[in-house]
């Protein structure tokens, strides 16, 4: 039984939300909520309430990424002047912590900046490849709803949709 | 293994060099000049030119102050309201100060001035990138840079005065910095002579050239470490320590009986050059 | 007061006024860009001449081994932080005024601090040998010397040009697919495709996208703040009479901040007007920035009293002795024309009606920024020249028209860099202006518009 | 130093490839290939040549006639570097900045380089057969008295040739000029002792009271003294001696003296009298004669007089009393006037009186071989071979070490007069000013390619002789050691006795060993002999010395009055004789113009000094251009404004504004010989160079002074760097 794509577009948000929370309501045959996915020129923190939370991981990676970029350095740094002791510097010892303090910090929020860009990438599942059923209406003032059923499912879809006046459903090609 | 030698050794690294509890091993280069006897008459300065290959940047250059008298001669008056200098001038030759702490060490973006096992304050012209950073952390502005690149720069080293040249020093390329190494290459040659004997360099198997050349002896130079080292028994002489940003006999009120000091001392660079204070006569 | 920004603008409006940026511009642009390559030119020749001659020709001393190029340097550092406050503290804050004008400036400090990393280059005696200052592996164990502040300042610039280049880009990806679904051909086409990594606007990415700008945001606060400090420790580190002093890291960032507002109003204006971006650059949020300027002016006069009297009331007579040469020797003009710069005219925007009056505030701005630059060549120049041991001082020491040049040409360079990127990105933040909308509309739903407003 | 045992033959060949080398390497040494010499590799070198390590060979330091003994430090057979001998008396291993720059003298790009014929305005090389040639057929044309030899001071083997070539000619004419020499104090000093210069022990004196001797930069033997210097000053058991220096104008030893007095040009012989008078009252035995000679040089007369205050005078009377011995010095400042051997002579009465003859004031040992015994130059000789050209009695003239058109005052026009000589033969190491006028310019070796013997003018021991030899291989196979071309020249006279050697190398090893007996070495072999002299570059002489007069004796002494102020030349000229620039035939040499000047720390020009008063008066700063004009002329320089001078004087130094000579020394500064005026010492004739009356009048520009000294100047601006305390608290018997 193929599966079907359906992208609603809504002029006003909280139509679209209201859509959204009938199609949660009305518990469709071959419709899995998880699937739905909105779109928006800007962000809606609120759909939260009606998608209900989805989890955030990036801050792990920070956090994994600046240790790992403070330890880094403080290790390279410290060992480098011990092996390196012609680099014996009057007055203070061979490995003096507080200019290595300094590297490390750096070291840190490098490290920290750079891992978490690679969480985002991960976690936003970027970069994609468009999927077919995109206006790009939604960059600019509309907001996008993106539905996957059965082709049992695609009329009740259409009802609710047509329902809360959106002004244009787009259809996967194909079946 | 880097590391592993990093866990092994942590406390040395962590030791301050050189110090008190861990003094230079088997040398210590320093230097005192006695103001009363130097006359100021730039025999040591010339003598300099000839053995460290130092250019005569020529009075365009000299304007600009690129001059390159690793030992200048300082001369100050002490008559600012009198009508005449009639107490004299005072000459001070003033080279790098070697200091234990130098404080142009630290700040060399490329570690291309260091401190040597010998207590030298040593200039890698090689590695240097021309930061000039060690100059501008230098209290003494004891260092030269190579502003231009005056082996082809015109009438500095024409033919044949290029044939002049110590085989034993470099000649310094554009952009790197450069002071005085109390002559460091002699020192060597000095030290490896002393190995292959299985003895240590005795006093006054090597000098300097300033203080070979000094008509009057101002300058005398050795080994700190060595007790017997005509400097050493100055230092001690005059109770001037090594490691100390002030030195104990001037607080006793009789220390001023002593004329041995080092120049902005309190400044804690430790510098390695001891200077005798110039005497004036009060019965005329 | 007026409102930041109108709420019925139409959001297709939005994309469509500053999608116009990316296209055929004024004339003026082209004038500008010209201006800024041939002043460029003037640097590279320069730079050319003194690196085949040796930095003799800039007319340094041995007694005076620094000059502009250490001092420019600083100014250009001290420029980026604005942006870094503009985007990451204000949107921290909340702050929605932010939103139309923070583009630009984040784009202004990476820039500035690609400028400010050349003047590293410039400044250096060998500059071919400059790869010693990184730390690469070797067989010969040779590293750099990590005690030198200058690593350090290596360090913290390498990390603070590429965090802001990724916070700019990030920040950036929603309008770039915006530019990728509203131009249909050319090498824009294929270039906003790729870096808009087939960016969607779902909700996934969304949310992702927030916590990631969040935390680069909360980085980039305290790195930008050590970057300017590890300047200051540059010569606070020293023990240089009038820079071995406690006060300079803050006293840095400070100015950095300050120079760094006062070039976002130069910009600002400029933008407003090549742009034609009087919808989103509203007078408002001028004033707002304007605010914003004048308390750190004064923030910077306080610290810099705070400089002098810590050092006058102090006892080290070298620190003041350098002081007073500042103040009388033959740096005294420059020294007076920085506080009167930097604290005198400041107080100009204070008076409401100079607030929005832009011809004024970019002028002003100006000379702000010209005080800032002479506050640094105050930190260099006379300290050089009257420093610990008398018989070297050096008070005629001049820059030759050699350092002039690749000075006058670095402003070149950054605005030639600037100017393309207007050129290519939407220099206005348009899903950031459109939630700016959105909000204002929705607070107007709430509550009933207030007497004064309109 | 190197053993004695080797040929010095073979070193010569090895530093030959040592030149080859440096000639491949492109250095301009074609000694070798035109065959001049032949190669030997360093596989088969004598066992003293290490490649890489520097050897050392003693010889004789040319830069001034103090004749210290040097060590050249020779590499791959290069000369690198130049270091004291420590064998010698003299300098005992130190060398003075001078001396140091030997070095440049002798690489210097501007030496010349073959033989020269004047062809019109320029000189067309020829060789030197042609050259000697040439000479022999001028010489021979001409009445055998009229060939003149004008020298530097002479001494040495090279001496004894140049005396047998003039005798072989017919000729008396040896003219020996100095253009700054202590001449006038030597004749008083011959007077008053009986020896020309009497051997002076600084290091023994407890008090040094010296007129204008710059016994520490300039004056006779400058290295010796600053040796003696040193013992002085550390003190027997403790006791530092006390140095008071009355000039005019600081010299380097006024710097470094106690009291400096700052006294009225000309007025040195009246303080030394009223400090004879002061202390034949303060109890001191004077002789009856004396004392009433000197008893209306009272306090008052003499402080107003000579502008010393009566303090002073009072306890510098009180230091010579009480701290015998003590040791009398008279110099420049005291005998550049018209009275100059009066002053001299009242020096010497006061170190008479102070019964400092046979303690600090010592015989001098006399030379055993008096045909070496040097010649010392002086001015008045010039004037002679002046008077000689002016009735044409001088055809050919040889010049050689001195530089008259450059030196005489403009009043003399030598310029001019030169050009009634027919032929002038220049023996040159520059295209010097007097070289550029001769009609034949035969180049000279440079102290470190040449053979020869120096004799001191001042012995600091015993008598010595010095050794002069090659420290490397000929840089410019065109030149000729000067013993060389007398040589030649005397084989064509004296063929019989002369052309049996090969060379001056030949003559000189012929001759010394003829002498080894007097040279300490009779019952050794001659080559060991020979070479033991090469290794040791001084050899000491067996000599006697004859006792001092040291009666006192006031005879003859009357001194002027201060002289009377000039309206129209309110100021008197000292020419300031430098440590780097001396009579200025070093000033093509970096190194000295590059040097700062002790005093002023100026470089690379030369400068008027003035007292802070004088500029006042005359409306001047540091920097400004004036015009310093003398009846005989004017010269432009920068001013330099400091409290070492006496506001009655201005000073300019000599040895600058050379028109000839080369890159380093052409039109660098102006040249202070020009404008003195032509006032000469009574007594002996010599010109008084300190007599020179002139105006100083702006000259519009004011220029940057170029000098080591910053802003700051003399000021230390509180920082402890330069620090100085009293003598009376230091025990100098304790320090180490």
């Amino acid at each position: 039984m193929s599966q079907r794509h359906l992208l609603a577009l809504f002029n006003d948000f909280d139509e679209a939300v209201a859509a959204i929370s009938e199609l949660r309501a009305a518990n469709i045959k071959g419709f899995d909520f998880d699937d739905l996915i909105l779109k928006s020129p800007i962000e809606h923190p609120e759909v939260e309430t009606v998608l209900g939370d989805r989890p955030i991981k990036v801050q792990w990676f920070t956090l994994a990424g600046a240790c790992m970029g403070g330890l880094l350095a403080f290790t390279l740094v410290a060992s480098a002047q011990a092996n390196f002791f012609s680099q014996i510097k009057a007055g203070k010892p061979i490995v003096p912590l507080p200019p290595d303090f300094v590297l490390t910090y750096e070291m840190f929020i490098l490290g920290g900046v750079f891992i978490t860009i690679l969480g985002f990438l991960i976690c936003a599942g970027l970069p994609a490849k468009r999927s077919p059923l995109y206006s790009a209406k939604v960059s600019e003032d509309q907001i996008g709803i993106l539905v996957k059923g059965d082709e049992a499912a695609v009329t009740a879809f259409k009802a609710i949709f047509t329902k809360h006046k959106a002004l244009e459903i787009q259809e996967e090609a194909g079946k | 293994m880097s590391i592993t030698n990093l866990l092994q050794n942590w406390s040395d690294f962590r030791q301050q060099h050189p110090s008190d509890e861990r003094p230079h091993q088997e040398y210590k280069w320093a230097m005192s000049i006695d103001l009363d006897l130097c006359t100021g008459c730039n025999a040591c300065s010339v003598a300099c030119y000839a053995e460290n290959n130092l250019p005569a940047v020529g009075k365009e250059k000299f304007s600009h102050g690129h001059s390159h008298h690793w030992l200048r001669i300082e001369r100050y008056w002490h008559n600012e309201d009198r009508e005449y200098a009639d107490q004299g001038a005072q000459f001070l030759p003033m080279m790098c100060q070697q200091c234990e702490a130098a404080p142009c060490e630290t700040v060399c973006p490329v570690g291309a001035t260091n401190h040597t096992a010998d207590g030298l304050n040593s200039q890698v012209y090689n590695r240097c990138v021309g930061s000039r950073y060690c100059n501008a952390n230098c209290p003494y502005k004891a260092r030269y840079f190579n502003w231009y690149d005056y082996p082809t720069t015109a009438d500095v080293w024409p033919a044949p005065m290029e044939q002049q040249l110590n085989p034993d020093v470099t000649v310094r390329g554009k952009g790197v910095m450069e002071k005085c190494t109390f002559c460091v290459q002699r020192l060597t040659v000095a030290k490896s002579n002393a190995r292959t004997e299985g003895r240590s360099v005795h006093d006054g198997e090597v000098q300097t050239a300033c203080q070979q050349a000094c008509p009057t002896g101002a300058i005398s130079f050795g080994n700190l470490i060595d007790p017997e080292s005509r400097v050493a028994k100055q230092w001690e002489k005059q109770q001037v320590k090594l490691n100390h940003d002030k030195q104990a006999k001037d607080a006793v009120h009789d220390g001023d009986k002593l004329r041995g000091y080092r120049i902005l001392e309190n400044l804690r660079t430790y510098p390695s050059v001891m200077y005798l204070e110039q005497l004036r006569e009060g019965a005329i | 007061m007026g409102k930041d920004i109108r709420e019925d603008i139409a959001w297709a409006q939005i994309n469509k006024d500053v999608l116009k940026s990316l296209e055929n511009p004024k004339k003026l642009y082209w004038v500008i860009l010209l201006i800024a390559i041939a002043m460029v030119g003037v640097a590279v020749g320069c730079e050319i001449y003194q690196y085949q001659t040796g930095m003799g020709v800039s007319n340094k001393s041995n007694s005076h081994v620094w000059s502009l190029y250490i001092a420019t340097f600083i100014f250009w550092i001290g420029m980026s932080h604005s942006g870094t406050l503009l985007s990451a503290i204000l949107h921290l804050m909340h702050a929605d005024w932010r939103k139309p004008i923070y583009r630009f400036a984040e784009a202004m400090t990476t820039f500035s601090l690609m400028t400010a990393g050349l003047f590293v280059l410039v400044h250096l005696g060998r500059l071919w040998m400059v790869y010693y200052v990184m730390p690469y592996p070797n067989e010969r164990w040779v590293w750099p010397n990590f005690q030198s502040p200058l690593v350090w300042d290596m360090f913290a610039i390498a990390t603070y040009l590429s965090s802001s280049v990724i916070f700019l880009y990030v920040g950036m990806i929603p309008d770039l697919a915006i530019c990728r679904d509203n131009i249909h051909a050319g090498w824009r086409k294929k270039l906003y495709t790729v870096l808009s990594l087939g960016w969607e606007g779902t909700d996934r990415q969304w949310r992702n996208f927030r916590i990631t700008y969040l935390t680069i945001a909360c980085f980039l606060i305290p790195l930008a703040v050590s970057v300017h400090s590890i300047v200051a420790s540059d010569f606070a580190m020293s023990n240089m009479p009038g820079w071995h002093v406690t006060s300079f890291p803050p006293y840095f960032v400070a100015g950095a901040l300050y120079s760094g507002c006062a070039a976002i109003i130069t910009l600002f204006v400029i933008l407003r007007y090549v742009f034609k971006f009087e919808e989103y650059m509203t007078l408002p949020i001028m004033r707002k920035l304007v605010r914003l300027t004048f308390a750190i002016a004064m923030v910077w006069t306080y610290l810099n009293l705070i400089e002098f009297s810590s050092v006058w009331y102090g006892h080290d007579q070298t620190a003041k002795d350098q002081l007073i040469f500042k103040a009388t020797g033959p740096y005294a003009p420059y020294f007076w024309a920085m506080i009167f710069f930097g604290s005198i005219l400041p107080l100009l925007l204070a008076f409401k009606r100079f607030q929005t009056h832009l011809p004024l505030l970019f002028v002003v701005s100006i000379f702000l920024n010209v005080g800032m630059w002479l506050e640094r060549w105050m930190i260099i120049g006379p300290s050089f020249a009257h420093g610990h041991y008398p018989w070297t001082w050096d008070h005629d020491q001049w820059p030759s028209l050699v350092q002039w040049g690749i000075v006058f040409g670095s402003f070149g360079w950054f605005t030639l860099l600037f100017m393309v990127f207007c050129k290519v990105f939407p220099s206005v933040s348009m899903y950031e202006v459109k939630e700016m909308v959105y909000h204002r509309t929705l607070a107007l739903k709430n509550k009933p518009a207030v007497k004064g407003e309109h | 130093m190197i053993e004695n045992s080797f040929n010095r033959r073979d070193f010569l060949k090895v530093l030959g490839w040592g030149g080859a080398t440096v000639a491949l390497s492109g250095c301009g040494n074609t000694s070798v290939e035109d065959g001049r010499e032949y190669v030997t590799s360093y596989v088969e070198t004598a066992d003293y040549i290490i490649p890489s390590i520097g050897t050392y060979f003693n010889s004789t330091c040319a830069q001034c006639d103090a004749g210290c003994g040097i060590m050249g430090r020779v590499r791959e057979g290069r000369v690198l570097k130049l270091e004291g001998n420590p064998d010698s008396p003299i300098n005992s291993g130190k060398m003075c900045g001078l001396g140091q720059a030997g070095v440049q003298a002798h690489y210097n790009p501007d030496r010349v380089r073959e033989p020269l014929l004047r062809n019109g305005d320029k000189g067309e090389a020829i060789t030197w057969e042609k050259a000697l040639q040439l000479v022999s057929e001028k010489v021979a044309s001409a009445n055998p008295g009229s060939v003149a030899f004008l020298t530097g001071g002479v001494s040495g083997h090279v001496k004894v040739l140049l005396k047998n070539y003039l005798d072989a000619i017919g000729s008396d004419q040896h003219y020996v000029y100095e253009a700054v020499a202590p001449s006038v104090v030597r004749a008083a000093n011959k007077k008053a002792y009986g020896v020309e210069m009497p051997r002076l022990r600084l290091d023994r004196a407890k008090v040094v009271v010296s007129f204008g001797a710059d016994f520490l930069g300039t004056w006779v033997s400058p290295v010796h003294f600053s040796r003696q210097y040193a013992k002085f000053r550390k003190g027997v058991n403790g006791e530092r001696g006390v140095l008071v220096q009355v000039e005019s104008k600081m010299t380097i030893t006024g710097a470094n003296a106690d009291r400096w007095l700052a006294i009225r040009p000309g007025t040195e012989g009246i303080l030394a009298l009223g400090l004879v008078n002061a202390l034949s009252a303060a109890g001191l035995t004077v002789p009856a004669e004396v004392a009433a000679a000197v008893k209306d040089y009272t306090l008052d007369r003499v402080s107003n007089d000579t502008g010393v205050s009566v303090e002073h005078i009072g306890k510098l009377t009180a230091l010579l009393k009480d701290r015998s011995p003590s040791l009398v010095i008279a110099g420049g400042a005291a005998e550049g006037y018209a009275h100059g051997s009066q002053n001299a002579a009242a020096v010497a009465l006061l170190n008479q009186v102070l019964g400092n003859v046979g303690k600090t004031v010592e015989a001098p040992a006399s030379m055993p071989f008096p045909q070496m015994a040097p010649i010392t130059g002086n001015r008045s000789s010039l004037q002679a071979l002046n008077d000689s050209i002016a009735q044409d009695g001088v055809k050919v003239l040889f010049n050689c070490g001195a530089n008259p058109i450059y030196s005489a005052p403009a009043s003399m026009n030598m310029k001019e007069s030169l050009k009634k000589v027919p032929f002038k033969v220049a023996f040159a190491h520059y295209m010097d000013e007097t070289a550029m006028e001769a009609d034949l310019v035969l180049p000279l070796n440079s102290s470190m390619e040449g053979w020869g013997t120096v004799v001191p003018e001042y012995f600091a021991e015993g008598a010595q002789l010095n050794i002069q030899q090659p420290l490397m291989e000929k840089l410019h196979p065109g030149t000729l050691g000067m013993g060389d071309v007398l040589l030649a020249l005397l084989k064509q006279r004296r063929p019989a006795e002369y052309s049996g050697y090969e060379d001056y190398y030949a003559y000189l090893k012929n001759a010394m060993v003829a002498i080894k007996g007097a040279l300490g070495g009779e019952n050794e072999d001659d080559d060991v002999f020979w070479d033991s002299v090469l290794s040791q570059g001084v050899v000491k002489l067996t000599s006697s010395s004859n006792a001092l007069v040291s009666s006192a004796s006031a005879a003859g002494l009357q001194l002027p009055p201060p002289a009377v102020e000039d309206g129209t030349y309110p100021l008197r000229l000292i020419p300031a004789v430098t440590p780097n620039m001396r009579d200025g035939r070093h000033a093509n040499e970096p190194w000295l113009q590059e040097s700062p000047d002790p005093l002023t720390t100026i470089v690379w020009d030369s400068w008027v000094e003035m007292h802070p008063k004088t500029a006042a008066k005359l409306g001047v700063v540091e920097g400004d251009i004036v015009e310093v004009a003398s009846k005989n002329g004017a010269i432009k320089g920068q001013v330099y404004v400091y409290s070492g001078i006496h506001p009655d004087v201005i000073s300019v130094p000599l040895g600058y504004g050379h028109e000839a000579m080369g890159r380093y020394s052409k039109g660098v500064g102006a040249n202070a010989f020009k404008i003195l005026d032509p006032v000469f010492d009574q007594q002996t004739g010599e010109l008084a160079m300190y007599e020179t009356r002139v105006k100083v009048t702006k000259a519009g520009k004011r220029v940057i002074v170029v000098k080591d000294e910053g802003p700051a100047g003399g000021n230390q601006s509180g920082r402890r760097i330069a620090l100085r305390m009293a003598s009376g608290k230091v025990n100098l018997a304790e320090e180490v």
